[in-house]
């Protein structure tokens, strides 16, 4: 045992144990921990969004160099405050709009790219996406197997027509892919996350009770 | 060390065919070299590549590794330049002919791209001719949703025991989809509180969601004539930190104990935390979300899953909004496409040389 | 009905509780058992044994305190390899956060080598037998800076020494000297070693990485991009036990001793699975009606 | 004018973001950095004394009602101006006109990040083993055939990553990595597939100006 005299090893730790202490029940522990996470992480917040957003990308253009392009972000980012003010409230509209126009525009090219254009690319059944498996003639079975459970799995979002007839057994089949994806994804996760428990768990006995080094 | 002794007691052969051309598709100041491997490449350490401005004075601008025979030069647009290949051993160096002028410009349009107008085109048409189509008036069937009907039990179940209801939109942006979607649902979900007077609890991860959902939850119960009802205070802004969110949510839930926590949006790993945490108390759980790596926890812990695109179908139906449904009608149309594309490409893809996946590239 | 309700309701507590412990009780009380190392493991560990004498080994640390314990065993282990066989090491990272780590790596397993020399010869010596480059952003300019050298990218090592006043660097150029790079990160670096460092100047890379992120990097193993591949604590823990078996090196094996704990918890889950479904069955057999749930899907 | 203007402001920049993709001129490209790296990044900086002004008043009416756990929310605001304090005064380097070291006891931001909110969002992040172990215990039962599947191939994964899975059989390791390659990514294909037609759907909808649910209520 060699406790370590560090305050702030204490209270990394201290951390971590009144989250953990969550899994018994709701305590005062608990609630002080999740109280000073919100707290921290908005002065973290608001520091960094000063250092890192504000100082660099407006203010000093604006103020110290004299640039005065930089007053339209300026002025549009005050809109937002006039949320405060019924009368012209809805000026905060322009501010959303501006950032949800370009946002959801910068979308649309990235999701047909990412999503359907490469994701269709990779279903085909050509010789080049059976050599893709590195499994020489089952290449050919496994390719199969999954442009079918591509093409029901689609089945099952058509929501045009009632789940019936030859539309229910390839939905059925889709939803038989779903459910045996989602079961080994969840399997596949829980490595990951006992990982990090046990990173956590070493934490407490080797920095902080000095247990173990 | 044989190869070597022998290729520089010999004269090391040059690459040769160096051909200079602008990038293609980029914004200018790029020029590619290409060039023939020398037949000495195997004893090769690296091929150097020489610029010159005026055709005399020629100055090293990059190398690569053996048998490659492309690089990509950063350049003056406007500039007239040639260039030179170089095959090195140590201090033995093969320079190549010259490589005819060439100039770099910027282009307007990339053309490695058009497949993606192309598919931007026939879906973003599909989509607003069945807009445009239930504008019209035209009835759309679209099927029940599992899960949907369960939202009008799981308020009337809350309503009954007295106790609020938990809305969490996760921790998306405005700009996202589900959260968009999500939004949508919340004005459902609010116009019911208000007609029931069930509480409502709505904490939000970003602050412009939050602005957009106050308004939204506002307007719900001004609709259904209970603006009395609606309590500034149930909808408000938590933190834009993904853990501590996650921390303040679940110590809602203990708290408050909900009787219904909906769990609809954007979703990252904080997903089960919230889930299972919420399966504790006892709580009727309605999940959805787009993000396919959380949706196996969802899938475990919550009653009812909207899965992927049943959460922007659920913010259609359950509004039933003409308009939204025309847009589903435009989705199906998209499925069938891909289908057929699919089925289509692959019978040219086993049947014919036709390079079907460099359209898809 | 009592015997069904101990199997079907157990208490969510008694659940944590055992897996807590089952996590914890392998970390107090260490055990090693030898694992058999898989193929992906057995390449990453020749491809670092085949780097010809008078070339080099890049070892990129990329890990931060949430991946630590994945991948920091890896990193140790790799040292110590590295060391053992004289193979002069270059370290660096493409983010500035991961540089405490890797310091600490190195210090780390440098003093298990030199408080065992006796000469000065067996002695792993800073700036002869390895160098800590540091960081240099944006990630891309080292990347393919070192392809004409090293040297003009790094002017100064992580501890302010002129790199070009360092033995090490009189020798080890460009990539033209070196014989592997290793990525050891949780995120895109292994993927931008291969795209600009491999493809432009063929540099061998090697990576290991951790278990959430495996199914992504497997395909780059499949088509040889990868010279080599460890997964999470397994692949790390297979890494320690080939240093331990083929270089007789004895030390304590972090991931190794992780591995029952990984494993236990394994475990437990997977009885706790079989527990409800026991109960399930016999509680069904009584009541002989099986409810699903509303929408047929699980609840 | 309350409605139109900010819907067509939707429209244009909605197509200033899809422009940039498919046309590589720098003039264009200048245009998309300045909109990405400073007015998008500015507008977030403001949107935050929103939710800040939001947080901040639910927990002052908290502590006035004396509402249920009252004595936390000073907590929460207690912490927050210091660290707002030590974080804008004490600067992200350590240099700002606030002293963050009183002898070897160094209080400044970047300590205070990687000591409290770090650990607290491991261990947050750590719960979810445990979370796992529950949920899997409750959920995994052969209820329905859907239940079945998912409880098997979540099995057969669970052990075929760890090193028991091999002594158990040689097989199992690669049969698991082959329900990861083959059916699991058919099905995620095929949910892709639909939420990028939503998406597209929706995206287009709103900068078209179909979908204006983000107008909130009020104001025509």
């Amino acid at each position: 045992m060699n406790i370590s005299s560090d305050p702030w090893v204490w209270i990394n730790a201290l951390c971590t144990i009144a989250i953990f202490s969550f899994l018994w029940r709701d305590n005062p522990f608990y609630k002080v921990a999740e109280h000073v996470f919100v707290g921290v992480a908005n002065g973290w917040a608001v520091t960094f969004y000063w250092h890192n957003v504000l100082m660099p990308t407006l203010f000093d253009p604006l103020f110290r160099q004299g640039q005065l392009l930089f007053i339209i972000p300026f002025i549009i980012g005050m809109l937002y405050l006039t949320r405060f003010i019924p009368r012209v409230s809805w000026l905060v509209r322009i501010p959303i709009g501006i950032s949800m126009g370009y946002y959801v525009g910068a979308s649309i090219p990235a999701v047909s790219q990412a999503l359907i254009i490469k994701q269709i690319q990779g279903t085909f059944l050509t010789p080049q996406n059976f050599q893709a498996w590195h499994s020489g003639s089952t290449g050919v079975v496994w390719s199969i197997i999954l442009f079918v459970g591509v093409l029901c799995t689609l089945s099952y979002f058509y929501f045009s027509k009632e789940h019936k007839g030859i539309l229910g057994a390839t939905s059925r089949i889709g939803i038989v892919f779903v459910m045996i994806g989602f079961g080994a994804a969840f399997g596949y996760t829980v490595m990951a996350r006992i990982s990090l428990l046990i990173g956590r768990i070493q934490y407490l006995l080797g920095p902080w009770l000095g247990v173990v080094d | 060390m044989t190869g070597i002794l022998l290729v520089s007691i010999f004269a090391l052969a040059p690459p040769t065919a160096v051909h200079a051309y602008d990038t293609p598709d980029d914004g200018g100041g790029a020029v590619t070299i290409e060039w023939q491997l020398s037949v000495d490449d195997m004893h090769l350490q690296k091929y150097e590549v020489y610029r010159s401005e005026n055709g005399v004075d020629y100055e090293k601008v990059g190398l690569v590794g053996r048998s490659r025979n492309q690089i990509e030069d950063e350049t003056e647009d406007g500039k007239q330049y040639t260039y030179k290949v170089a095959a090195v051993i140590d201090t033995v160096m093969a320079y190549s002919e010259p490589s005819l002028m060439v100039t770099s410009t910027a282009q307007w349009l990339n053309r490695k791209k058009i497949n993606i107008i192309v598919a931007l085109m026939v879906f973003g048409g599909l989509i607003l001719f069945f807009i445009q189509h239930a504008r019209r008036g035209r009835e759309l069937f679209v099927r029940k949703i599992a899960g949907l009907n369960a939202i009008d039990d799981a308020i009337g179940r809350a309503t009954e025991m007295g106790k609020p209801i938990l809305y969490c939109p996760g921790i998306g942006y405005i700009e996202d989809i589900a959260t968009i979607a999500s939004l949508n649902i919340l004005g459902e979900v609010a116009k019911k509180c208000g007609e029931y007077d069930t509480k409502l609890i709505n904490p939000h991860f970003d602050p412009i969601v939050y602005t957009v959902a106050r308004e939204i939850v506002k307007e719900s119960y001004t609709n259904v004539g209970r603006p009395d009802a609606f309590d500034p205070d149930s909808v408000y802004y938590v933190t834009d930190s993904q853990f501590a969110y996650a921390a303040a949510v679940d110590g809602i839930m203990l708290r408050e104990l909900p009787a219904t926590n909906f769990l609809i949006g954007w979703f990252r790993a904080e997903s089960l935390i919230l889930a299972e945490t919420g399966a504790s108390t006892g709580a009727i759980q309605i999940a959805g979300t787009d993000q396919v790596s959380q949706l196996p926890f969802f899938v475990t812990a919550c009653d009812y899953t909207l899965i992927g695109e049943e959460l922007y179908a659920a913010s259609a139906y359950i509004s039933k909004e003409p308009l939204l449904l025309g847009a589903i009608k435009g989705e199906d149309w998209g499925k069938l496409i891909i289908g057929a594309i699919l089925i289509a490409g692959s019978i040219i893809g086993l049947l014919t040389v036709f390079p079907i996946m460099s359209l898809f590239n | 009905m009592k015997i069904i309700d101990l199997l079907t309701k157990i208490d969510r507590r008694i659940i944590y509780a055992i897996l807590f412990i089952v996590v914890t009780l392998p970390i107090i009380f260490p055990s090693v058992k030898s694992v058999r190392v898989m193929p992906p493991v057995k390449k990453l560990y020749d491809a670092i044994d085949n780097v010809p004498e008078e070339k080099a080994l890049i070892i990129d640390f990329d890990y931060d305190p949430q991946t630590l314990p994945e991948i920091e065993p890896m990193a140790f282990a790799i040292l110590r390899h590295a060391f053992r066989k004289r193979i002069k090491v270059l370290a660096l990272s493409l983010y500035v956060q991961p540089l405490g780590l890797a310091q600490n790596a190195l210090i780390n397993v440098s003093e298990e080598f030199n408080s065992v020399a006796m000469t000065n010869e067996d002695s792993i010596i800073y700036g002869r037998d390895y160098v800590f480059l540091g960081w240099q952003p944006p990630p891309l300019i080292p990347i393919l800076g070192m392809g004409e050298s090293i040297v003009n990218v790094y002017k100064n090592d992580y501890f302010g020494n002129r790199t070009d006043t360092l033995p090490i660097m009189k020798e080890v150029k460009n990539y033209g000297d070196v014989g592997l790079l290793v990525s050891l990160s949780s995120g895109d670096p292994p993927r931008w070693w291969i795209e600009y460092a491999q493809n432009r100047f063929g540099v061998k890379v090697g990576a290991g990485i951790t278990a959430v992120s495996a199914s992504e990097f497997y395909p780059y193993l499949q088509t040889g991009q990868f010279s080599g591949l460890m997964v999470g604590m397994k692949g790390a823990a297979e890494y320690e036990e080939q240093v331990e078996t083929e270089l007789n090196i004895k030390v304590r094996r972090k991931a190794s001793e992780s591995l029952p704990s990984l494993t236990y918890a394994h475990v437990v889950i997977i009885i706790f699975i079989i527990i409800g479904n026991t109960g399930y069955f016999i509680s069904r057999r009584k009541t002989k009606s099986s409810q699903p749930s509303a929408t047929g899907r699980p609840r | 004018m309350k409605r139109n203007f900010p819907l067509l402001l939707v429209f244009a920049f909605g197509i200033l973001g899809i422009i940039p993709f498919i046309v590589p001129h720098p003039v264009v490209q200048n245009t998309d950095e300045f909109l990405r790296n400073n007015l998008l990044k500015i507008l977030a900086a403001f949107a935050l004394i929103l939710g800040l002004g939001s947080l901040l008043r639910v927990h002052y009416d908290k502590i006035r009602r004396k509402g249920q756990n009252w004595e936390y929310s000073w907590v929460l605001i207690v912490t927050f101006v210091v660290t707002s304090i030590i974080g804008l005064f004490g600067g992200v380097s350590g240099t700002g006109i606030l002293p963050t070291r009183i002898g070897s006891f160094a209080f400044d931001i970047w300590t205070i990040y990687f000591n409290i909110e770090v650990p607290l969002g491991a261990a947050m992040f750590a719960l979810l083993s445990f979370f796992m172990a529950s949920a899997a215990y409750r959920a995994f039962r052969a209820r329905s055939t859907e239940a079945t599947l998912l409880l098997v191939s979540a099995f057969i994964v669970m052990l075929g990553v760890l090193p028991l899975g091999n002594e158990i059989s040689p097989h199992l390791p690669s049969f698991a990595q082959w329900i990861m390659d083959v059916p699991n990514v058919a099905g995620q294909r095929g949910i892709l597939f639909g939420v990028a037609l939503g998406m597209l759907a929706t995206a287009l909808k709103i900068i078209l100006g179909i979908e204006r649910s983000w107008l909130g209520g009020g104001g025509e």
